[in-house]
């Protein structure tokens, strides 16, 4: 649990969200990079806390523009998006920084600081929120601990392997123990077993009340649990199936 | 690496201000001295007591553009006299002492000019207790020329300098920003507010500017001490008995500030430029 | 087929590798990025021309390290790497520009220059070999359609999804008609049906003679095909299965 | 973006040595025009025939060290006299001419000292037919020496500021390239070869410190322009009759030449850097 911001605390009073079961809902949302061409059309979703959310659809089907809306990283051409009770299209500038602290992300593309250790990458999550310092480190590497790296923390992310890098990109969206989690192909580098261990940790997440969305191409992974699941296509949301929460 | 690259060039640039700064010193110096010869006399009536000349001494300093009055007595001048001429032979026969007390007035910078000169004179001429009042205009007026043309100068080329400075210092800064650019993204993207993100780049900014300052004048005062002795020939011409100056500490940590804001001001740019 | 490098007539004529029925040979070799811990170690491989090889290992099993001893892109501590019959650890500055222009990679991070068109970036690859324009317009766009990105070719590579730029480092690694092709997790960001359409280019690519290496976490891929499929382990060369070469 | 900069700073930095030359140039051509006023008189003897004298005047044309020899003879020597003197009163009663023609010999720029005057002394009193040889010591040794330290502070100073230039374009330069660094790497990666990876950089270093020195010259042009004047009563004080004088194509080639090879050197100092 963290120091400064405790999840319980937050997440219990409703003040930030008055609709609180719903820490991410959309309503009609659409997004076009260049004019004619939908990357997003006329989505609409809640996500409950705690629950698990997978994201399947083709390449180029929208799914990385989806999480990237619901972390202000581009904004909706249509519809209103509310993130912790916030509309993230109505958000100011200095408002976001405060409402990406409470999401944790794992990009399609890892995005770590290249001529920091890999300890540092993590921390600097904790470090934004403010965590002491030696709570902060021992943070780190139980969270290391957990994802098998806590032996090459000392190493720059350009001494690792994709599956390696990746796997930091996934502590450092777990170690402040975020109120979303927004996950964009995590396991795309790593193999079968690993992959599993990366989904139970997500999971073990959200069983402590972690809204967790992970995109993913891996069909296999979203049969083998019976969790929720969109599907999107050229845009659209098409299907919905397996309603459920880990519990 | 881009910090250093930082470094050295705003040490590089504040060099070269620093040298031009120490050169119109130089000139200032030179400037100055000749300056203390440039005295305007007024010749004081023979009546007065010493209470009247010490008030009109104290009259003559308030006026506007007076640096300082000398009282040269009539024993004084008539000493000075016998000195010029090496012997009193010329005054055999005289009697008494025929010189008149004078007033020697020495001028405050901004007044040593043709213009400065005739407001003094208008101004002591009228004064009861003073006879005549003398200078020498040509001297006056080729000092005046050559004051005005190295300050003019000095502004032109100082503001230049310094422009071009901050200009290059402000797109080293933000080529090393660009450099870091997926850095400054990453941090954003991962919830660092502003100030999380700018206060260390501002304070690096300020700190090599710093450093900049510093390196500049370890260089500075490395080159003064190497090239002044090879140049005294021409330096002690042109000086006269001035000694060259190098910066004293007050001036040393101006270029230090200097350095700073310049580093500060150029991460705002860069930083600035970054939003659009 | 290249214009200034005919793939059939260098193969052919066995002038670069007298037993140029192995482009790919290596003996015993070792690799350590730090001492005490080895990335590979002790790995002897024989792959012939036209072969088609997986690389399956847990991450951080060392494939990656595997396949950049090939391109020259890392030497080897021991052992001696044979590349279209040269001496990989003896090879001269200048002569790695030259090997690495008959090598084909897909990289893990694709590697992409981000000032360049989708196109420019394919394209690359035959300006360096001194293709014609008009001819290298031609090839560009036939290998961008065959990756299902032709429309996209004006793009910068940051207005594309993941698995898209994924395939744009796939067209760029195949658009060469390189003699050997080394592919780093090639579809890790790709759905599963385009992952088989990807396979089958590269299958394709074998069946003309290309020599194809294709480092994958993905078993369930590697299962659907009968192809020859290796396994590392810690560095270590465990398993060699189901030998074959498409036809 | 990144070109932008380093053609920025490039023709910040020519903008700076360009200034620089230009008032050298000037400085130069006002010393020139003061040296022409230095002329070393040799009186003749009188019983000298026209061939002669002008025999001699070719001996003495062809002495290291004298740029011309310009004769003046008898009658021109009188009427010179007169001129200064006003009136021919002092000569009455004296018969004739008593005034000796003679050959004032101007010096060529590296001989205005103290030490070529000497030499040119030693070799043209010995002549046969040649009486007295005279000139102003005084304003011979006050002009070597301002010469001298006008020449030896713009070496200085123009040193130090090419280097500063060279050192802050190749930082540039090299600022630039660590932010395509990805991009080198990857052309490697793909099998460019460094002549393939390389020479569009050094093509485009070349190419934007030409862009600098051009821009640079436009710049000191239309400094130029908007100071003299402003400058001119200054100037005109110093300069004397000599107009400031702007930059011919030659020199701008110059400037944009040196822009080039900045450009150039610069690259090729941040590519060899990259490789270790
Ligand atoms: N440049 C490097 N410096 C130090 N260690 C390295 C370097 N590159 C790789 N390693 C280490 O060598 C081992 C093998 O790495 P490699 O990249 O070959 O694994 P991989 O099989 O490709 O894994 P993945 O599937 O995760 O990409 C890993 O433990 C990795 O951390
Ligand atoms: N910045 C951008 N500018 C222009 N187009 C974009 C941009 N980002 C994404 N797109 C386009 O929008 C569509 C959806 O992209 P998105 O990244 O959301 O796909 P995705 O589902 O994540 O695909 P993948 O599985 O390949 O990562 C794609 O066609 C993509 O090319
Ligand atoms: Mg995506
Ligand atoms: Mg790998």
């Amino acid at each position: 649990m963290g120091v400064v911001l405790d999840p319980e605390k937050s997440r219990g009073s409703g003040k930030f969200h008055p609709r609180g079961d719903y820490p991410v809902r959309m309503f009609h949302v659409s997004k076009s990079y260049s004019p004619g061409t939908w990357a997003l059309q006329d989505v609409s979703l809640e996500v409950g806390r705690g629950q698990f959310l997978f994201v399947t659809g083709q390449s180029g089907a929208g799914k990385t523009t989806l999480l990237e809306l619901l972390f202000a990283a581009e904004r909706p051409n249509e519809g209103q998006i509310l993130v912790l009770g916030r509309n993230i299209a109505r958000l100011r500038g200095g408002a976001i920084p405060a409402l990406r602290r409470r999401v944790g992300v794992v990009f399609q593309d890892f995005k770590l600081l290249p001529n920091r250790t890999v300890e540092e990458n993590v921390r600097f999550t904790l470090d934004v929120l403010g965590t002491p310092r030696r709570e902060a480190r021992s943070r780190v590497f139980n969270t290391l601990r957990q994802v098998g790296l806590q032996h090459r923390r000392y190493d720059q992310p350009k001494a690792l392997s994709g599956g390696e890098q990746q796997r930091v990109a996934i502590a450092r969206a777990l170690v402040g123990d975020p109120e979303i989690l927004l996950a964009d192909e995590p396991t795309g580098n790593l193999d079968p077993e690993l992959s599993v261990e990366i989904i139970e940790l997500m999971i073990a997440a959200a069983r402590r009340g972690t809204t967790v969305i992970v995109a993913t191409h891996d069909i296999s992974l979203v049969q083998r649990y019976g969790m929720r699941n969109i599907r999107l296509e050229g845009g659209r949301l098409l299907e919905e199936s397996q309603e459920g929460t880990p519990s | 690496m881009t910090a250093w690259v930082s470094v050295l060039t705003i040490s590089v640039a504040l060099f070269l201000v620093g040298a031009f700064y120490l050169v119109v010193i130089n000139m200032d110096g030179l400037l100055e001295e000749f300056g203390q010869d440039l005295t305007v006399t007024a010749y004081l009536e023979d009546h007065l007591t010493v209470q009247e000349m010490a008030g009109l001494a104290e009259t003559v300093q308030s006026i506007e553009g007076v640096a300082s009055v000398s009282v040269v007595g009539k024993e004084e001048a008539l000493e000075r006299f016998k000195e010029m001429t090496g012997g009193a032979s010329l005054l055999v026969g005289i009697q008494g002492n025929p010189l008149p007390a004078s007033f020697e007035m020495t001028l405050r910078p901004e007044s040593r000019s043709a213009a400065g000169i005739s407001i003094l004179e208008t101004a002591t001429q009228g004064l009861p207790g003073i006879d005549e009042v003398r200078h020498g205009q040509e001297w006056i007026d080729g000092y005046a020329r050559v004051a005005s043309l190295v300050r003019v100068s000095g502004y032109v080329v100082g503001l230049v300098l310094s422009l071009a400075t901050l200009l290059i210092v402000a797109n080293t800064i933000q080529l090393g920003l660009y450099a870091r650019r997926d850095e400054l993204e990453i941090l954003q993207l991962v919830g660092a507010s502003r100030t999380f993100v700018r206060t260390p780049f501002l304070l690096e900014g300020t700190l090599q500017g710093m450093l900049g300052g510093l390196l500049a004048s370890g260089l500075l005062w490395i080159s003064f001490m190497i090239f002044t002795p090879s140049l005294e020939y021409g330096l002690a011409f042109l000086l006269g008995q001035a000694e060259p100056r190098f910066f004293g500490l007050a001036q040393i940590s101006r270029l230090v500030m200097g350095g700073a804001v310049l580093g500060l001001v150029g991460s705002v740019a860069a930083l600035m430029d970054r939003r659009s």
